[in-house]
């Protein structure tokens, strides 16, 4: 079993036991405990605000990989009505690593894909902890295809450590698969409004990330290779991602000044896991507002946006223009 | 007298090379006399393993007119990353180039086409912003000048050094294949060894047309990644060009001497 | 009191079907009160077994409105084909339908849509010329209307007695389809027991949306002649809707209790 | 070992030998006995004549079957110049049964796809005995898209029994390539020349058949369903397929009169297999006829006609018409 706590929260947690400890004497011995109890909660607040004020990049890998944070499913749940899955990609299985379907959002139907992990053991496995394979991008491709010929927009959560690694996915095209959603997403004629809700790795994640925003949660994670992965390249050592997690510069944070993403979405204090209600009202909040400005704008223009968003992202030196890229800012 | 393969350009006046000089085949041991094994464009007449060229040398054996564009494009170092300044400069210098991507006009038998090689000695080929800014403006001025497209990729993947930057070419090369194919001018994507992760997962794998060299490893994540991660033993023809084509994945696998004739004939059928 | 699934129509006013009257499960060999079975529009309370039905029932149970189309077009014998007008005329005696295929405009929770149903008990839903036309003219129609487009199998596949004239109805239909879906119309597939061959290849694979009824037998070649061809042994769920599921070969499986439901829902969330 | 000819071929055979007897005879004894080797070819092509103008539908089938028949890539390498086969369905794997490509045709760049049967018991397994898999079907389609992009003609060449029949072909949806299939043929916008070279039955022959012309060799047969299949379901006895092969009316002339074909190619004497080079010339003639007619046409006339083309087929009474369909001739 695991342990259902990051080690960072363990003076929260501490502090929660408490609460309760007290809760439940003052329940049996009929006490009014409630002025202990307010000092208890206000000191509570402090210590979270103190913990998630400063947390170091490799922290937030591990709140990006909580195992009570919420997957694709969750916010679905808790933003949509009239969520209808759609399965396969009518040539060889159903990759349960990638749901996709259509869902209604604040009235409007929109078209739904997204990583989806697994919550326990049995899960996991039939999720591949939602790494996707061939089919389960060809699915997604498939269904956002359907969305564009029907004008819905797209939504596409990010969150996998990357593609499906296995002989299975190789032979099947893993590479193509990847490849062929990008270049699909990228003449969709529907806003595609993309958010990394957790962990955004690799090939995996930029196959479904191609949109006309892309958001990020506060605690997710966004990078071009696992910390683990790039640390066993350099160092041979997997053990040392929480160093390479900070050379990598994947934070919500890093992202934004990379120019890599629109926006940083906010989680409620502790983290997206202790208050899905509140972390569901912002994600929703945010994309309606994305989606609303881009609903202004014609094909053509969204497209072009969609394509000059991409086309501009970079750093290097060109001698013929007077400064280097990455938006116009040094970094 | 041994010679590094890497030493000796594919395009360096036969004459001037010693008759005693010899090339040891990785593959089979033979030691090939240098002069014919350049003569055979660094493939081994014996057990026919291709050799990796250079991008210079790449672009040099398929076409003619070469003219580079986008040159004096140079990396930057957007995450302060350890190391990645000392190891750029050890490959510039290396290779004499900026960065692992050279690009430009060329015709094959007298037809302008663009075409695109990267260099697997710069940082094995990898991509960062440079390379993909290359690759996307050579898509970009191909469709200006209606021109069709050739890239032969020898790349290890994304560069992890750039970090994000790096992935985000995977998108942004991808789209400019979009665009190009929209105007409906070919391209083909020339897979050799190895053309691999973040490359083969964006542009290399988007051609109209996939042709691999014999023997090149082509796949998404590597061998021994996967071997390490499922604990299992793959066969030794795991990603080869054969093992690929077996599923699916390449259109057909050409001989290094035969390969600028393929590609001619290709661009003949789809344009004429 | 046994009664044959056939003869009892679900449509028939409850009230007049005797309390007694009871209808075994082929399935769980359960006796099931008629009553009860036809209120569960003919599924099994026990092993929810999906019994066929008519094609008027079918449309009485997904839509209202229905308003027949084409319903005098009537069948020919262009291979004067052995047994066939014999065959023809004891099916359209026992469905009083002059042929396999019933279509027409009806509603779905208000919204107008074009829909059509085979009738498994006409020549086991086969596809011949009549079927063919009423399918194209459905689609042909809803463009003209802009109606979505629902439509139910329960087939063989073509009707080989009809030859050459079958196989052109599979090209027929799909094209039809293309039309509709180039004008971005919704066109919904539902599967029901058994989908198969020359129907199943052609438009009833081209949903955009294909839903099956639980336990339905879905696929081209029928498992019986796998078996004899091959001199193998396919497990009991070869080909079931599960089966399907499992190798992505369709989107959803809904009970015939919920099916109405399902469709409007998708309907609404497509177009409104 | 398979018997090369067939017993409807023998008498013809016998001559043949006859006049190789007489030939190697008049070789060692040194003698001129071409008076009666002419009166000997003179009697063949009589025999030959009288063969062959009266074929029954079972002997045709056993002629589009013969194991001499030229197959799709003999007429490609007599037909066609710089012809480049292309492999895979970029998803799976790579279907020996279907061959792609492009190739030079009368100096016109064209795609061509086809059914490929093997020669020996090796090659016939490989290639499935032509009958292609759902990812022969995606290959073809695939390299049908390319040719519509870049404008190159389409000849699809049918020579198969049906689509492959294993549990395999059904798993990865052989029904949906079929269905896929002919829906992209409705709406490629270059011409599409089709002609049956052999056997064209069922599901897997209409999967490749939807063109502009569809056309056939005198001794090929096209059907919704083999004799041998017909005959297990109608007798459950597959032997009797001859008497069935009547009653389907599966002949080029039968084709003609329904309808479904545009132009029977005639054969050379004796078949296909006796004269490749003659058939190909034919063959070659009767493309780029209809090429040649199809060029003139707009993209809008292209399609508009080719889905009228089967828009019409079909045999039915319609109170709302004065007379049956089908061309408007009676049957
Ligand atoms: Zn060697
Ligand atoms: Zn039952």
């Amino acid at each position: 079993m695991l342990s259902r706590w990051l080690h960072l929260e363990q003076p929260i947690v501490d502090i929660e036991e408490q609460i309760d400890e007290i809760k439940r004497l003052a329940a049996t011995e009929n006490l009014d405990q409630s002025t202990k109890i307010n000092r208890l909660e206000e000191r509570k607040r402090d210590v979270m605000r103190r913990i998630f004020s400063d947390l170091s990049p490799w922290e937030r890998v591990q709140m990006a990989r909580h195992p009570k944070r919420p997957y694709s499913l969750d916010y679905i749940g808790a933003l949509c009505s009239d969520w209808v899955e759609l399965h396969g990609d009518r040539a060889f299985g159903d990759d349960g690593a990638i749901v996709a379907g259509f869902a209604r959002l604040n009235g409007r139907s929109v078209a739904v894909i997204g990583n989806q992990k697994g919550r326990d053991t049995k899960e996991r496995q039939l999720r591949n902890f939602g790494q996707p394979s061939p089919e389960g991008l060809r699915k997604a491709g498939r269904v956002m295809e359907m969305a564009a010929r029907f004008g819905r927009p797209i939504i596409s959560l990010i969150d996998t450590q990357g593609a499906a690694c296995s002989p299975a996915a190789e032979e099947r095209g893993i590479s193509e698969a990847i490849a062929h959603s990008q270049l699909l997403m990228s003449r969709l004629k529907v806003p595609i409004i993309v958010v990394i809700i957790g962990e955004g790795c690799s090939g995996g994640a930029i196959a479904t990330a191609l949109g006309d925003r892309v958001l990020m949660l506060e605690h997710a994670y966004y990078s071009v290779i696992s910390p683990e992965a790039c640390a066993s390249i350099l160092f041979r050592d997997p053990a040392r991602a929480a160093e390479v997690s900070g050379q990598l510069k994947i934070t919500a944070d890093d992202a934004l000044r990379l120019g890599v993403i629109e926006e940083i979405i906010p989680e409620p204090l502790g983290g997206a896991h202790r208050d899905l209600k509140g972390m569901s009202a912002a994600l929703g909040a945010a994309i309606e507002k994305h989606l609303s400005a881009l609903e202004a704008l014609s094909p053509e223009e969204l497209l072009e946006g969609r394509y000059q968003r991409f086309r501009k992202l970079g750093d290097l030196d060109d001698p013929q223009v007077a400064t280097a890229h990455l938006n116009g800012t040094p970094v | 007298m041994v010679m590094s393969p890497e030493a000796a350009p594919v395009a360096a006046r036969l004459e001037e090379i010693p008759a005693n000089l010899v090339t040891k085949c990785p593959s089979c041991n033979t030691m090939l006399v240098t002069k014919d094994w350049l003569r055979d464009l660094k493939t081994c007449a014996r057990c026919s393993h291709h050799f990796r060229l250079g991008a210079r040398e790449r672009i040099a054996i398929l076409t003619e007119n070469f003219e580079e564009w986008d040159a004096e494009l140079a990396p930057r170092d957007p995450l302060q990353f350890p190391e990645y300044l000392p190891k750029r400069n050890a490959a510039q210098i290396k290779t004499g180039a900026k960065d692992s991507m050279l690009s430009g006009a060329a015709t094959i038998e007298n037809r302008p086409i663009a075409i695109a090689a990267s260099d697997f000695d710069f940082m094995g080929g990898s991509m960062g912003s440079v390379f993909g800014e290359k690759i996307t403006r050579l898509f970009e001025r191909a469709l200006d000048e209606k021109r069709p497209v050739l890239t032969a990729t020898s790349t290890g993947g994304a560069r992890m050094q750039e970090g994000l930057m790096s992935l985000m070419q995977m998108a942004k090369t991808s789209a400019a294949v979009a665009r190009l194919r929209e105007e409906r001018l070919p391209f083909i994507s020339i897979l050799t060894d190895p053309s691999m992760a973040g490359v083969q997962a964006s542009f290399a794998s988007l051609g109209d047309v996939l042709v691999a060299e014999p023997g090149a490893m082509i796949g998404f994540t590597g061998a021994r990644v996967i071997e390490q991660n499922l604990r299992i033993k793959l066969p030794k023809d795991f990603q080869s060009a054969e093992f690929q084509m077996a599923h699916g994945q390449i259109d057909m696998i050409v001989p290094r001497a035969k390969l600028k004739e393929s590609l001619a004939q290709l661009l003949s059928l789809l344009l004429d």
